[in-house]
């Protein structure tokens, strides 16, 4: 049976096309998912894309939070079920509680679109298997709220459990406190980050580089083998 | 107060209306009142007068408007040609691009952010309303001088507001052009273009064709937006003393835009639509006078079915309102229920308006009482025409007289380097990521090119790697020099960047910035732009698809120089042979391509170095750009080079440099014979490119370019890590980068 | 030390998005009566020495030529907390 | 009818770089003795009902899982306009 992976469409959801692009680069079947319905369509693992849901009036990912398929999907990540959130689906995670801290508004206070570098920090999460740990990608970053804050505490943890799971090398785009990019949860299947692995996965498209495509086939290979 | 119904105004002949407040004038009034056999109401006034603005009748452009389809190139490539919202060209394998560029300028001057995010918005809706998927945007942008206070004001509002637009609304921005110049001072130019994308059998025209199919309002309600001079038929006394409560500026709201977008391409995709429009300027006056002329002309509209953010507008200010997000759909009455579902899928409000009729006239009723009765192609189409009287500057003989060949040149090498450094850094040479990093390049997944290259492109398909090319070029100081020339160099350098990137340039659309059109002198300018563009779209065989016209740029006297700007499409038939414009792999040949001669009238180097503007512009070849375009495609298509750059504002220097930072590589540059060192480096000589040549492909390159009648001199090698001309200077790569990279942060940063 | 808060908020003819979209959340998140949002800006300021007349006309100019776009919006100026 | 208002401000201790870039600019244009500057929101909602203390507590619930963030954010609600 081929492993389905489904991509939420919310009202201003932009990367969609392209995360569901990616699913199927990578040999998975990709399935959209919309907001309003709480079936997920047995889906094997589900991807939160970028954009500007609801505008990103109040705030990044506040509204999309309370839609009804992520009450599915809230229910579902708990259970184990993978859940990858891109820029403003990382928001949503945070915005959920499935993910602590919360994203500000970027430090500069402008949009920023560039290539950035990362550094994978934790390579046992079901979205980094294909990557080493401490290995460096480019991957592209866009974004406006992308500034990760959490209270000291939830930093350390965050730490000490080896969840901060992508850092910022080569300059902090935007004041994320202790250069993170992206954390996972305990259990390492729910895994949110601000840049979009989902534009690096041509060789041709976005900045030519495909450091990005290891997200999709890693989830692939975790659920091949489960 | 009593409505100023049909009735009402049949009753009261002897009522004067606000005509002159509303910016009609005397002869119109008149006329209007002669195509209606009575006064008009003040509805109907509202109507019109938004109706047969410049904006809105290009009264004064018209004349000079008409040569683009008059010379229209014979071309297979056109499906929808001028006089619908965008033209429609077509790119083969079945698919179907349609492009336009339009002008925000002085709104954006008043709000910056608000004034540019909406101009996005009301290009948007324009190729959306065509059936298309907007796939691109573009912004090409001009500003008063950069150190000028007023700039810091204007330019940081302008870019933050098309990328909070444009962003929101996922669309790719792929490139545009930022030039400074004082004479924009006061009326920087703000223009948008976008792009999209459908196959041949979805492109669907604005008309209401089928007796009794309804009318759809749907997105944004609609409030007092932009209605200034409505406000004076509201009031009783037709007072225009009193300050307009109404607001003239527009807000944007990019998500419900989005929504807009997605609603839209699914009615088409189920079938659902008879008609559509856009609504922009004049809002539902335009929107349904249009549609109801395109199709049989009878249309009824119940204006209380409107759905309204402010409840105390009047009928005449619902008519005029420019409330942003909003779209009109003509759907058979068994569709209705499926439209309007979808609708609500996307929380998109959507109204039945009004239906088609059998009759000619459009009829519009507020609380049961009919307030507008008009055959509704006078209001759309038959506006007044005007033919204004046209002089040529006496200053011009003047300034073209006034040679730049006689400026002093560079002593010696060091003088040189010095001048080399100074044009790199100068704000229009300088690098604009501060500017383009503030937009999304990547959304959609699509992006093959976009800033700082020569045309940005987009993937179309992704099985074949079909894809387009689009630049957009003006130079002000050209035109300024000779109109007709500047319209045909904007062209040129356009057509010419989108050949530089391997894509085949097919067709173009315009915007025309110019003063005011009641001065002679700019009216002028504008005929001798028009009638350049024209002769020269017939020369390259690029039919104009669309454009816009914006005029009276100018406060009091200080008029804006005339600045056509022109926006190329290209065709690539695999996006895998696009050529870049990076100087990437050492030891690769570069050469000039084109003839150089000593043109420094307009130029960069004139401006940076010496302050001056004079003389004539470089002289226009294009059947020269043809050829060139030929070779770069065909290099292009056969793998001959790896990195191509058009040679344009700066000349052979400035590009060298640009194509050498963004590849991470020197060049060595060796004096061709017969070239004196200034001329080499900053003459602005048009039908030039710089190409990055293989030492395996020199000889089928070079063989290609002779076979062909193309000069192509070798002028260097790609190597080291800096700029070199030998025997006169060396710049490190690490110092041009930090003046290039430098000037604009800390301008606006 | 006195706080003084600036309140910007859109003008009431002006489209505001941002209220819109929260207005009509609220339902869908249960929660009903609310027959308008608009959302705006708030700014507080700490200043060194009084909130006297002086220094409120000076908040006030700095307001309408910076806090506030006044071709968009409003504000209102008050002392919150007087030390 | 009644308006409340939901004033939410980012905690003391989070970094606020939008109230920062406000305060750096103040002296440049002329404005000298502000000490700090945060920048919040404002939230006006208009009620259907009068504002008494049920309509309050829902309020409050909404501001705490929606309209604040309290990972970051503190908010205040207080009637503004009884009618
Ligand atoms: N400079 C121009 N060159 C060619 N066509 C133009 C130009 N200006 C306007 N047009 C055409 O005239 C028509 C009316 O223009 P416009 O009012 O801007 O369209 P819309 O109503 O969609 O905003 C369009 O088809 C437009 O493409
Ligand atoms: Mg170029």
């Amino acid at each position: 049976m081929t492993t389905r992976i489904g991509v939420v469409t919310f009202p201003g959801s932009l990367d969609d096309r392209d995360a569901l692009r990616a699913v199927k680069l990578a040999g998975a079947e990709p399935v959209s998912l919309w907001h309003r319905d709480k079936d997920l369509h047995q889906v094997d693992a589900v991807v939160l894309p970028g954009g500007f849901s609801y505008g990103d009036y109040l705030r990044a990912g506040a509204i999309s939070r309370f839609s009804p398929v992520m009450e599915t999907v809230i229910g579902q990540a708990k259970a184990g079920m993978p859940v990858l959130g891109i820029c403003n689906g990382f928001q949503v995670l945070t915005e959920s509680h499935l993910l602590p801290g919360a994203m500000l508004r970027n430090n500069h206070l402008h949009f920023i679109c560039k290539d950035q570098k990362l550094r994978v920090e934790n390579a046992d999460t079901a979205w980094t298997a294909d990557y080493e740990s401490g290995q460096e990608i480019y991957i592209p970053l866009k974004n406006i709220d992308g500034r990760y804050t959490a209270d000291e505490r939830t930093l350390d943890e965050l730490e000490a459990e080896g969840r901060v799971a992508f850092r910022y090398v080569d300059g902090n785009p935007n004041g994320s406190l202790r250069d993170i990019a992206g954390i996972t949860n305990a259990a390492g299947n729910v895994v949110g980050l601000m840049p979009h692995p989902e534009h690096a996965v041509e060789p041709l498209i976005g900045t030519g580089r495909t450091d990005g495509l290891g997200f999709f086939t890693s989830i692939l290979k975790r659920l091949v083998s489960a | 107060m009593t409505l100023d119904s049909v009735k009402h105004a049949e009753q009261t002949p002897e009522t004067e209306l606000p005509w002159a407040e509303l910016g009609l004038k005397e002869n119109e009034y008149a006329q209007i009142r002669e195509i209606l056999g009575r006064r008009p109401t003040g509805a109907e006034l509202a109507m019109y007068s938004v109706m047969w603005s410049e904006h809105c009748s290009y009264k004064s452009s018209k004349v000079h408007l008409k040569q683009f389809g008059d010379k229209a190139p014979a071309s297979d490539a056109m499906l929808v040609g001028i006089g619908e919202q965008a033209g429609v060209v077509d790119v083969g394998q079945g698919y179907a691009v349609t492009f336009k560029v339009e002008s925000h300028n002085h709104p954006s001057y008043v709000e910056p952010y608000q004034g540019a995010a909406t101009g996005i918005g009301g290009i948007v809706r324009d190729i959306i309303a065509m059936g298309a998927r907007p796939v691109a945007v573009m912004d090409p942008l001009r500003f008063g001088a950069a150190d000028h206070p007023d700039t810091k004001r204007v330019l940081p509002g302008v870019v933050a507001g098309i990328g909070g637009y444009g962003n929101c609304l996922g669309l790719p921005n792929i490139g545009g052009e930022v030039v400074f110049d004082d004479c924009y001072q006061g009326n920087p130019l703000v223009n948008a273009l976008c792009v999209g994308v459908m196959k041949h059998e979805d492109i669907h025209l604005a008309k209401a064709a089928g007796v009794g199919n309804k009318v759809i309002l749907y997105g944004a309600r609609t409030g007092g937006d932009g209605i200034g001079g409505a406000s004076i038929l509201a009031s009783e006394t037709f007072d225009s003393s009193k300050p307009s409560k109404r607001p003239a500026v527009q807000v944007g709201d990019p998500f419900q835009e989005k929504l807009l977008i997605e609603c839209t391409l699914e009615a088409f995709a189920e079938d659902l639509v008879v008609g559509i429009q856009d609504l922009g300027a004049a809002g539902l006056s335009c929107a349904t006078s249009e549609l109801a002329s395109n199709g049989t002309g009878g249309m009824r509209v119940e204006l209380d079915d409107v759905p309204l953010r402010d409840s105390t507008l009047s009928p005449e200010e619902i008519l005029m309102s420019e409330s942003q997000e909003r779209m009109c759909a003509v759907v058979e009455p068994g569709k209705v229920d499926k439209f309007l579902a979808i609708c609500e899928k996307w929380d998109v409000i959507a109204t039945v308006i009004g239906e088609v009729t059998d009759g000619d006239r459009l009829e519009i009723f507020w609380h049961g009482e009919q307030i507008v009765d008009v055959p509704p192609r006078t209001v759309a189409h038959d506006g007044p025409v005007y033919e204004r009287p046209m002089a040529r500057p006496e200053w011009l003989d003047a300034l073209q007289a006034d040679d730049a060949s006689k400026l002093a040149r560079a002593a010696d090498g060091d003088e040189l380097r010095g001048q080399v450094l100074k044009l790199v850094a100068s704000p229009n040479q300088a690098d604009k990521s501060w500017i383009t990093s503030q937009y999304d390049r990547f959304v959609l997944g699509n992006t093959v090119l976009s800033q700082p290259e020569d045309s940005g492109m987009i993937r179309i398909d992704d099985e074949t790697g079909l894809g387009v090319a689009i630049s957009t070029d003006g130079n002000g100081r050209y035109a300024k020099l000779d109109p007709y020339q500047g319209a045909q160099l904007a062209l040129a350098e356009s057509y010419r960047n989108v050949a530089a990137t391997g894509a085949k340039p097919l067709a173009i659309t315009d915007c025309l910035n110019f003063p005011s059109p009641e001065d002679p002198a700019g009216m002028w300018q504008f005929a001798e732009a028009c009638k350049g563009l024209a002769d020269g779209c017939l020369e390259l065989g690029t039919p104009v698809t669309g454009g816009n016209v914006s005029l009276y740029n100018q406060t009091g006297d200080a008029a804006i120089h005339p600045t056509p700007v022109v926006g190329v499409l290209g065709v690539i038939d695999d996006v895998a042979r696009r050529t870049p414009m990076a100087f990437a792999e050492e030891g690769q040949l570069l050469y000039l391509l084109g003839d150089t001669r000593e043109e420094f009238g307009g130029s960069a180097w004139s401006d940076v170095i010496h302050g001056h503007l004079g003389g004539q512009p470089p002289a226009v070849d294009l059947e020269r750009e043809r050829l060139l375009g030929e070779i770069l495609i065909s290099a292009s298509r056969d793998g001959m080079i790896d990195a191509a750059h058009d040679l344009s504002d700066g000349g052979l220097i400035q590009a060298v440099v640009e194509s050498c930072l963004k590849g991470g590589h020197g060049a060595r540059l060796v004096l061709p014979d017969g070239l004196d060192a200034t001329t080499f480096l900053f003459s602005e000589s048009q039908g030039r490119a710089v190409v990055a040549v293989p030492r395996s492909e020199e000889l089928r390159f070079t063989d290609m370019c002779g076979a062909r009648g193309l000069p192509a001199t070798r002028i260097g090698v790609v190597d080291g890590d800096a700029v070199e001309l030998q025997g006169q200077f060396s710049l490190p790569l690490s110092e041009l980068r930090s003046v290039w990279e430098a000037t604009i942060p800390a301008l606006f940063g | 030390m006195a706080r003084v808060v600036v309140d910007v908020m859109l003008k009431p003819e002006i489209l505001d998005p941002q209220g819109q979209a929260v207005q009509r959340a609220l339902p869908r998140l249960g929660f009903d009566g609310i027959a308008d949002v608009r959302q705006g800006k708030r700014f507080e300021l700490e200043i060194e020495g009084p909130a006297d007349e002086a220094a409120l006309a000076e908040i006030r100019k700095m307001a309408e030529t910076f806090l506030a776009n006044t071709v968009i919006e409003d504000f209102t100026v008050r002392v919150e907390d007087q030390q």
